[in-house]
């Protein structure tokens, strides 16, 4: 791709991660949240991909260390919801609830959006990658 | 003690987040976990039974919320014993694992997806919300997708696309059912949909009806929707075939028809006609396909829809012997069509086939092989003293008991036919001329073995011991299916 | 609301246009086009967090979409229609849809739900989990295991493609032995 | 009645495309049409008459809000969908891969 598209997408990603990460962490205020934000995450990455090709995006995030955060955001998710067995039911939501407005409130409900975050945003990530890396590597076994 | 109930549920979610980070590790410790967790759920299921209080019935409110605000996990005697089905088939399918998958590569991606698949299960089995059903049956459902496409061949990805789109459609189909009900209702819980759900709402408690019909009928494999079975059961690896035909369509189809028709919506004498001739339908249609069969793993597909057939068959009666017999046979279903795609699959691991044309004589090169998969196919044709014959034999006398003597009939046929089919396997495999071809082949390794025969033990065992089964275990399933929409008013007590 | 049925008369036609066009590519873009019509309901709807959410999803699948359909404009084929197929779904569409107009006559009018348990989320969601949002409330806290579930599933399909587009499937012959022994 | 049948017509043309059409790309184009079409039916479930978002602004005078389950069960609808669609996507450009068509008359190898 052109410098131009180089330079406006590595100016853009930015502003994208900003704002993913703020729906992310007013999930619980306002609409949006942590499969909403995990995806405009994933759609960064996707952006960079387009850009500057699948190679120099693996050098910032490998398929590997996509799926070691997608693992953990997903035992995160389950520890926050077998967290709740502490105060005798699986899924209850036992941290203090806050004052209603703020953005550390409702207990686990922001904490699950942070979780549900790191999976959805490293998993399709993950997707695109392999469909990218799919098609590379088909077209190399034909020229051969 | 309650506690238990979510841990069928989140154990294999949380192993099946753990395997990728382990198997960057080490592969050989996700054998490990993969068996830990199964054997885990298996010991649980069966430890369950000490546990239950005496009207068989526990119910978990997820997240402190009482119904129908919160979900709830319900256990009665239905979900008890498709829980223990499950378990037992998963537990024993992830021990053949151990060896059959060094065929594939990849083995972590595998029993992540195989853990997922049996989260999957139990949360169907156990849920008391008619949105978590749906949503644990798309777990469930999309590991399956993705277990029958695992070899990446172009016919197991066929296959896959074929059994994909079917299920998507079925799955889009139930979402609308439920949504009608929602409309109609304003509530999601089972029990309290069943309490609520206006009584002259005729046409679009028929609609809803027919969706659910649709939807989980596609599920389960029954004739009229029955056209991704005998592609996508063969095309999946030997132990995920075994889980597919034992009890994936058991706990996403029969189950959760079951539980709906019976427990939320009402049967009414319509319905269990229309339930029967699928049976039926199903019960014929499949074995008069299986005969003429040449690839041993889609013949037993084939067979699949034809003891689907049979469970659904008995469970449509709507009497106590047929429902009896219906779960009975669905039981026994999942231990010797599990042993007879084991078996398959140990014979495609030595001799790298499952055309029936290009073995032979396999009995003395492979005897265990041989014997089990000799009781096994004695099972499901229904002779004494295996399993197979009396849960057909109950299913029969309550067909002869109802007066319905033509599908009485027509399950005897079936039973002879599929007598036929399995001499031909056992002819054509075992017996006849060895191929020179094959002089080399060698028993399957002892950890394939080893399940195989303890589902063989269980085949004989069962058919022995089969009084004790059914009071412990069918029993109180019927007995929670017999009850109908009375569910509403055991799960809600007075609320 | 009138702007509603235009949009459902939109979404309709947009469906019906991505079914019926011979061009993969367009296809695509149609019901991407029908996709965005429904954030548009969406959000009509008083549904914001359903709006972004589709909108983001769709933008990700229509990305997928083109990337598997681009360069490949392998024009449809419509060589051996069958016409029983096609006589079959029609019936069945068409009983489908009358049987449904008799059975929708039972829910409850357009705008005037029932929300037998939704009353107590409104009323006492806020209270009950202190989220201001409570869409978020529900997904998160009454009905969170239904979202572990959801969690769980994007994890199936995640891992499902991955397992799906390994470049081999099998090992070889020789591997197997290796192992075996 | 018109915006609920409007949904149903929805579904219908998904499920003919899914029945009739040929085409891989067009199958999951069809499953895509479904899925709209109950996530719609879910959310205009939901719409009560002159209500605004399920968001409580603090301080404020209680407005009329409309139904938030609905709209929590289509947000795990959507999700599943993409889920679907991301595997078909996948299963769809194997199967290009090795037959280099979408047309499934021309790739049928398994027999009825």
């Amino acid at each position: 791709m052109s410098l131009i598209v180089k330079t406006v997408t590595r100016v853009t990603i930015g502003i994208i991660f900003l704002f993913g990460g703020y729906i992310v962490a007013h999930g619980h205020l306002t609409p949006g949240g942590g499969f909403a934000g995990g995806v405009i995450l994933a759609l960064a990455y996707v952006l960079y991909v387009l850009a500057y090709g699948e190679k120099e995006t693996r050098e910032r995030l490998s398929m590997k260390w996509a799926s070691i955060i997608e693992s953990l955001g997903g035992l995160l998710f389950l520890f926050l919801a077998v967290l709740g067995l502490a105060g005798g039911y699986f899924f209850l939501n036992v941290l203090p609830k806050g004052t209603p407005g703020d953005i550390f409130s409702a207990g686990i409900i922001p904490l699950c959006n942070l979780a549900i975050m790191f999976k959805v945003g490293a998993g399709l990530f993950a997707v695109f990658l392999v469909l990218v890396t799919f098609r590379v590597a088909a077209r190399k076994e034909e020229e051969e | 003690m309650i506690n238990f109930l979510p841990m069928f549920v989140a154990v294999p979610l949380g192993a099946a987040f753990l395997m990728p980070l382990l198997y960057k590790i080490d592969r050989r410790l996700t054998d490990l976990l993969g068996n830990l967790t199964t054997f885990y759920l298996l010991a649980a299921s069966l430890a369950l039974y000490f546990f239950l209080p005496a009207d068989h019935l526990m119910i978990y409110r997820v997240g402190g919320w009482a119904p129908p605000v919160g979900i709830i996990l319900v256990l009665d005697g239905l979900s008890h014993f498709l829980l223990l089905t499950v378990n037992l088939i998963a537990a024993l399918a992830t021990l053949y694992s151990i060896s059959y998958m060094n065929l594939y590569t990849s083995r972590g991606k595998y029993y992540t997806l195989f853990m997922l698949m049996v989260a999957g299960m139990n949360g169907v089995v156990l849920t008391g919300d008619l949105f978590n059903l749906f949503v644990f049956l798309e777990i469930a459902a999309i590991a399956s997708y993705a277990l029958v496409a695992f070899g990446c061949e172009s016919e197991e990805l066929e296959a896959s696309f074929k059994y994909l789109v079917m299920g998507s459609v079925a799955s889009t189909l139930v979402l609308f059912g439920i949504a009608l009900l929602y409309g109609l209702t304003g509530t999601l819980n089972m029990a309290d949909i069943a309490r609520s759900l206006p009584a002259n709402a005729g046409a679009a408690r028929a609609l809803i009806t027919v969706l659910f019909l649709m939807g989980f009928g596609m599920k389960s494999a029954m004739v009229p929707f029955h056209a991704w079975l005998p592609d996508a059961h063969p095309s999946a690896p030997a132990p995920i075939s075994a889980m597919l035909s034992g009890v994936l369509i058991k706990a996403l189809g029969v189950y959760a028809l079951v539980r709906i028709l019976f427990n939320v919506l009402g049967m009414t004498p319509q319905l269990s006609y229309i339930l029967m001739v699928l049976g039926t339908l199903s019960l014929l249609g499949g074995v008069l396909l299986a005969i003429g069969q040449w690839d041993l793993k889609r013949l037993l597909a084939y067979h699949s829809i034809s003891q689907i057939g049979y469970v659904i068959l008995g469970i449509g009666l709507a009497t106590p012997l047929g429902i009896m017999g219906g779960l009975f046979h669905l039981f026994n279903h999942a231990l010797f069509k599990s042993l007879l795609f084991l078996n398959a699959g140990s014979v495609e691991y030595r001799v790298g086939t499952r055309e029936l044309k290009e073995m032979g004589g396999l009995a003395k090169k492979m005897p265990v092989t041989w014997a089990t998969s000799l009781m096994a196919s004695l099972s499901i044709s229904g002779l004494p003293p295996f399993n197979g014959f009396w849960s057909k034999l109950f299913i029969i006398l309550a067909c002869v008991q109802a007066g319905r003597l033509w599908f009485a009939l027509a399950a005897v046929i079936g039973s002879l036919l599929t007598l036929a089919s399995f001499l031909k396997v056992q002819k054509y495999a075992f017996f006849e001329r060895l191929p020179s071809r094959l002089e080399a082949v060698k028993e399957a390794p002892w950890i394939m073995g080893a399940a195989m025969i303890v589902l063989a033990g269980l085949c004989l065992s069962v058919g022995i011991l089969f009084p004790y089964l059914i009071t412990f275990l069918v029993n109180p399933a019927a007995a929670a299916v017999l009850n109908g929409t009375g569910y509403s008013r055991l799960i809600l007590g007075g609320l | 609301m009138l702007e509603l049925n235009l949009l459902l008369v939109f979404m309709v036609v947009g469906a019906i246009i991505a079914v019926e066009n011979h061009n993969l590519l367009s296809s695509v873009i149609a019901v991407g086009a029908v996709g965005f019509g429904l954030c548009v309901v969406f959000l009509l709807l008083g549904a914001p967090d359903l709006a972004i959410t589709q909108l983001v999803v769709e933008i990700l699948a229509l990305v997928i979409l083109i990337r598997a359909t681009i360069a490949k404009t392998v024009p449809e084929t419509y060589k051996g229609r069958e016409l029983l197929a096609y006589g079959v779904t029609i019936i069945f569409v068409l009983v489908f849809g009358a049987f449904s107009y008799f059975a929708l006559k039972y829910l409850p009018e357009f705008g005037a739900p029932l929300m037998k348990v939704s009353k107590t989320y409104l009323e006492e969601g806020l209270k009950k989990t202190g989220a201001l949002n409570l869409v978020a409330a529900i997904i998160l806290d009454f009905r969170g295991y239904d979202t572990l579930g959801e969690a769980s599933i994007l994890f199936t399909a995640v891992i499902g493609t991955l397992a799906i587009l390994r470049l081999k499937g099998r090992k070889q012959e020789k591997e197997t032995d290796e192992l075996d022994s | 009645m018109f915006v609920y049948l409007s949904c149903v017509v929805l579904l219908l043309v998904g499920i003919y495309c899914v029945a009739v059409k040929k085409n891989l790309i067009k199958i999951i184009i069809g499953i895509g049409i479904m899925e709209y079409a109950v996530n719609l039916f879910l959310v205009i479930l939901g719409y009560r008459q002159g209500g605004t978002a399920p968001i409580i602004q603090p301080g404020a005078a209680n407005p009329i809000l409309v139904d938030p389950l609905p709209q929590a069960l289509v947000l795990t609808a959507i999700v599943i969908g993409l889920a679907t669609t991301a595997m078909m996507v996948a299963i769809a450009m194997r199967i290009y891969n090795c037959y280099g068509t979408f047309d499934i008359t021309k790739i049928r190898k398994l027999k009825g």
